[in-house]
């Protein structure tokens, strides 16, 4: 079975839940998180939803030297193990798409996991923008 | 490992030099659990539980009267040795030592010699810096204490580094580590730092990924693949009009 | 200080170039220059391909080794436990007043460099000291300048 | 001349005895450390040049030999003229002529040459009377100082070889570990764990290759014992190394030997090259399957090398740190591989285990120690020098029926065993016998068998701190109870001799040491605090006498004691040439003054003194 992100943009209105829901979902020590969901603007009052596309030939694993990031055969997500990880952040300036993302308040890498399989963002989605859609 | 089993099952162990992605080395010592096994009639064994391996039948005890007086003559050794250092101060005071017992080590800085810097350096396949000197001499240096040739300025080290001792700093695109210079390679969009050139010319080299993807921050990046998606539905706004 | 290159080149050419040959390539080359230069150093670790940080670690972890030129004349006091009984504390003190350096150190006129090798196995004569590769058993910390200087 | 069988081997012995027996006057000159530094080299020169020229009938310029050490360094240059084995001591250059004219020519001995008895003051001829070897039992020394190291061929002819020719001949593999394991052989580097044992674990360990590690590192302050194995008798390590190979399976040996034997170095070399060109090691050794080479690694000078896991290291280029051994070096050792690692004089030791059987061996010493060990004697001892006793034998027929007991009249302190990890055992525990159970049970340890002897003139809380200052040096730095607590340990023993400690201070001590035995990662931490453990078990009264009375009762401890000259003063001069800060002042045949205000208590002018007139209190 295969699941992946359908994105449809002119659904998108910016309301930022996935992000919200993104965040909360990771949340530890009381403290939310960065979310790796972001709704950007391109034009006026037009957004994209851009999320990691857990890329076959993922740049974030090759860049990554302590073998960090690997991939979760079950659900197809790249994970980051957060103990082996030591925030050298090749994966953020290795993703050519931007989405291996830096945690401030935490202060550690993050990386979208998919939730395990029902990915958060795409539950709380009020509009549809955002959906995690079995292809295969 | 003992130590990942332990952790596993919810107890609180502590250790300073362990981390995943290096091999443990049992440096720090804290992390020293007692084993026994009923067929050893009554014996018992102090091990480094980062080091030893699992074993069936292993009865280990983590907070036993040795064990702990174990770990609080270790973070009073510490207190001497890392005066300045508020992780081991924070560790100490949770086993009830706020000042040490013995004499301050002169000239000590904060670093506890646990090589994790330089475990985390020959991972990455540079071995930049090493142990120099040996026993109570012995200090983290690059070679002839000078500016270390292999260093790529990636700051694995830094990172990695328990006490944080080992201090960088990025200014007008330019990184300071182990006082080398290093040129950042800064967004040509935003101009924003992102890593050293030397680190992602190493990972464009070992590893064999584009180097232009170095070439934008990732604020850039998912910027870019926004408008590119954008452009796609304005496009199909445009045919259904 | 001038390092021949083509003589450290020859000399590490003589062992297989594989890192386990380390220690005894930098043995091989203390033997000839007295010490190791930072050349030699650099060179080794170019030649048996290792991080020359490590070459620096093992080149500072072991006693054999000295980073420094050492004097013509290499004092070296025992300190094993059957010449520390038998006074060689003061042996190294009046060496060092006689010297005017310490242990470790060299003369600025390169003369002579005082060491303090913890036992060269010759105890039945302790105390003992050496002068580059001689032995000098049951010394008397009042002579012993005037051994070292007449050697 | 490449040996590839047994019979050739044999008949090879043959005309090395002949040879060897031919020789009816040998010369043997001591040429060990030792002697040579007291102009043993001069001695061999110089008789070789006198013979040549007077040349005497029957007594060549080859009936010089020059031998490895003969263990009596006390008495050095030593030579021994075969086959009457007249033994003559402190010989110089000058002594030659005489005694080729006199003893060699006619026959007469040289009296002042002569052991002279410190007891009855009889002068002995035949070095077997002489009390320091006449309890002797040598088995790894069984060569040492009777034949020339740098000749195999003398080897053969005393019967070398003979035991690995016969393991590789007439025993599998594992008929040669059960008969060592029969012997009990424990190893002789000091941890006394059992020869056989190590080598059926390392045998069983499936691989594909297994190595054979002589440990020769001896780098105990105070020990030479290895040093004049492999300098003396290099054949018989080899030989051992030999049948360890066949007995585990190896086709590689090292030799890790300390970089300050340059002496051994060179004889091992000369050996290992020797055995290659006879066949002895190389490919199918006399014609059996076994393929095995030995290459000697010179060590980097660093004690904490002699800890198995940092030899390996060592020997592998790097740097020598321990590991943690939860998994022993017998299954992953060098490059991980299963490894075999014995000290030089088990490996000594082997050959005449296979040779005369375990039965033999286990006829000494004691059941759970057989055999003989070797021990140097040094310090406070009127016979310095290498001793093979066997085991059991109690330290006092060690120090004062061998050793002779204490020079200048002095008394008795102690006996420091096992060297930096072992302890100091007082005149109570002269009686213990010396086997590894009784010294460890006794807060010692056997080590590589160093005994440095203290007189009334010590102080075992400066032995304590010099030990620690040792190791403070040689700890690799690698864990933190060894490098810091180590460190501290020396810090709280300084503050002591200085006469600044408390008995705070002892109890920090103490809670410490535990600390540093149960935490630290490898031997040299956990035994780390023994010389200050021991010497507190056995010496507290002198430890408080410093903390208390502000006293060093061996008058050592610069801080605490105060020199006076005494009416034993003949005005002599010398301490007032000795004196590095002017403070003794006096004419000649006056009674010398000692300044207080500016004596350091350097104890120059005690150390100079003929007439016992410096006064320590």
């Amino acid at each position: 079975m295969m699941f992946r992100f359908e994105v449809n943009p002119s659904l998108c209105t910016g309301c930022r839940t996935c992000e919200l829901a993104c965040a909360f979902t990771h949340t530890k020590n009381q403290k939310p998180g960065r979310s790796r969901i972001y709704p950007i603007g391109y034009a006026k009052d037009e957004y994209v939803p851009v999320t990691c596309l857990q890329c076959d030939e993922a740049a974030c694993i090759k860049s990554c030297m302590f073998d960090a990031l690997r991939r979760n055969e079950e659900t197809g997500a790249i994970e980051l193990n957060l103990e082996r990880c030591v925030k050298c952040e090749a994966c953020v300036a290795a993703c050519p798409f931007g989405c291996a993302l830096i945690d401030n308040v935490h202060e550690e890498i993050v990386k979208c996991d998919l939730c395990g399989g029902s990915p958060a963002c795409a539950q709380f989605c009020p509009t549809k923008a955002l959906e995690y859609k079995k292809i295969a | 490992m003992l130590l990942a089993v332990i952790r596993r099952e919810g107890v609180d162990v502590p250790a300073l030099c362990e981390h995943e992605a290096i091999e443990p080395c049992g440096s720090c010592r804290l992390c020293m659990v007692e084993i026994t096994k009923k067929e050893w009639d009554g014996w018992k064994n102090h091990v480094t539980s980062c080091l030893y391996p699992v074993e069936d039948g292993l009865i280990v005890s983590t907070h036993t009267d040795q064990v702990m007086e174990i770990r609080k003559t270790i973070l009073d050794l510490y207190m001497a040795r890392c005066p300045g250092s508020e992780v081991i101060q924070k560790m100490a005071e949770e086993y009830g030592i706020y000042k040490t017992s013995y004499i301050t080590v002169p000239d000590a800085d904060n670093c506890i010699m646990c090589y994790a810097c330089t475990r985390i350096c020959e991972v990455l396949g540079k071995s930049a810096i090493a142990a120099v000197e040996r026993g109570h001499r012995k200090v983290i240096a690059p070679p002839f204490g000078d500016v270390p040739p292999d260093c790529i300025g990636c700051l694995s080290c830094a990172h990695i580094c328990p006490t944080d001792v080992i201090k960088w700093n990025d200014e007008d695109g330019t990184r300071t580590i182990w006082k080398k210079n290093f040129e950042l390679i800064t967004c040509k969009e935003c101009g924003k730092n992102i890593i050293s050139r030397e680190f992602a010319d190493y990972i464009i080299e070992k590893r064999e990924v584009p180097a232009e993807y170095f070439e934008t921050c990732d604020d850039c990046k998912r910027a870019e693949v926004a408008r590119k998606m954008g452009s796609l539905v304005t496009r199909a706004k445009e045919v259904s009009l | 200080m001038n390092v021949d290159m083509d003589k450290l080149k020859d000399i590490i050419g003589r062992s297989p170039q594989e890192s386990n040959f380390l220690i005894a390539v930098l043995q091989d080359i203390q033997r000839e220059f007295h010490y190791l230069p930072p050349e030699a150093l650099t060179e080794t670790a170019r030649a048996l391909n290792v991080p020359l940080s490590k070459v620096y670690g093992v080149a500072t972890f072991y006693n054999a080794f000295s980073l420094d030129p050492r004097g013509e004349k290499v004092v070296r006091v025992c300190a094993g436990t059957a010449c520390h009984i038998k006074g060689a504390s003061l042996i190294l003190e009046q060496l060092e007043n006689g010297l005017g350096i310490k242990a470790g150190e060299t003369t600025e006129d390169m003369k002579y460099t005082l060491e303090v090798v913890n036992c060269v196995g010759v105890c039945a004569m302790a105390p003992v000291i050496t002068v580059n590769d001689k032995y000098y058993g049951n010394v008397r910390s009042d002579r012993v300048m005037r051994l070292v200087k007449k050697d | 001349m490449r040996i590839e069988s047994i019979d050739q081997l044999n008949q090879w012995r043959e005309k090395c005895r002949t040879e060897f027996e031919a020789q009816k006057r040998r010369i043997l000159i001591c040429l060990g450390t030792a002697c040579r530094a007291n102009g043993a080299i001069e001695v061999y020169e110089e008789f070789k040049k006198v013979l040549a020229e007077k040349n005497i009938n029957d007594v060549s310029v080859e009936a010089v030999t020059k031998t490895g050490c003969h263990g009596y360094c006390a008495l050095g240059p030593l030579v021994i003229l075969e086959p009457e084995g007249t033994f003559y001591t402190k010989v110089k250059k000058i002594n030659i002529p005489e005694i080729v004219e006199k003893t060699i020519e006619n026959g007469e001995i040289i009296q002042r040459l002569l052991y002279k008895d410190a007891n009855t003051k009889k002068r002995v001829a035949d070095y077997n009377e002489i009390p320091f070897y006449a309890r002797q039992q040598r088995i790894a020394l069984r060569n040492a100082g009777n034949i020339d190291p740098n000749q195999i061929e003398h080897y053969i002819a005393v019967g070398g070889y003979q035991g690995m020719a016969k393991a590789l001949t007439q025993m599998k593999p594992q008929e040669v570990i059960d008969e060592v394991s029969k012997s009990g052989l424990r190893g002789r580097g000091g941890g006394g764990f059992p020869t056989g044992r190590k080598w059926a674990t390392c045998a069983k360990v499936e691989s594909d290759i297994h190595y054979v590690i002589c440990n020769g590192d001896e780098g105990d302050p105070g020990a030479f014992m290895d040093r004049t194995l492999m300098g003396s008798d290099p054949h018989s390590v080899l030989e051992g190394m030999i049948i360890c190979a066949h007995a585990v399976g190896s086709i590689k040996g090292y030799i890790y030997v300390r970089e300050e034997y340059p002496l051994a170095v060179i004889n091992l070399k000369k050996a290992i090259e020797d055995a290659r060109e006879f066949g002895l090691l190389g490919d199918n050794i006399l014609g059996s399957d076994l393929c095995f080479d030995i290459q000697v690694n010179r060590g980097g000078g660093a004690f904490v090398c002699g800890e198995s896991s940092a030899l390996m290291k060592s020997v592998a280029g790097e740097i020598g740190e321990p590991r943690a051994k939860y998994i022993h070096s017998v299954v992953q050792g060098l490059y991980n591989k299963p490894t075999v690692l014995n000290n030089v004089e088990s490996f000594a030791t082997v050959p005449m285990i296979i040779e005369k059987g375990a039965d033999w061996f286990t006829s000494f010493g004691t059941p759970k120690s057989p055999g003989t060990k070797v021990f140097s004697l040094a310090g406070k001892i009127m016979n310095s020098g290498l001793v093979e006793v066997p085991m059991g034998i109690t330290l006092r027929e060690i120090i004062f029926d061998i050793g002779g007991g204490i020079p200048n009249k002095r008394k008795f302190k102690a006996v420091q065993t096992g060297g930096p990890s072992g302890g100091c055992l007082p005149a109570e525990k002269l009686d213990l016998p010396c086997d590894f159970d009784s010294l460890t049970a006794a807060g010692s340890m056997m080590g590589s068998g160093g005994m440095v002897i203290m007189d009334d003139r010590t102080c075992m809380v400066e032995i304590a701190r010099y030990f620690l200052g040792f190791l403070v040096m040689e700890s690799c730095g690698k864990c933190v109870p060894c490098r810091e607590g180590l460190y501290q340990l020396y810090q709280l023993c300084t503050k002591i001799c200085e006469g600044k400690g408390t008995e705070e201070d002892l109890e920090l001590m103490e809670k410490l040491s535990k600390t540093i035995e149960i935490g630290s990662l490898c031997g040299l931490g956990k035994s780390g605090p023994n010389p200050f453990v021991s010497t507190l078990l056995y010496f507290r009264d002198e430890y408080l006498a410093h903390i208390r009375d502000k006293k060093c009762p061996g008058g050592v401890c610069r801080n605490l004691i105060t020199f006076t000259i005494n009416d034993d003063c003949t005005g002599c001069l010398a301490c007032i040439k000795a004196c590095p800060t002017e403070a003794i002042t006096g004419e000649k045949k006056k009674k010398h003054i000692l300044d207080q205000e500016l004596c350091t208590q350097c104890g120059s002018c005690y150390a100079v003194c003929k007439f016992d007139a410096i006064d320590i209190t």
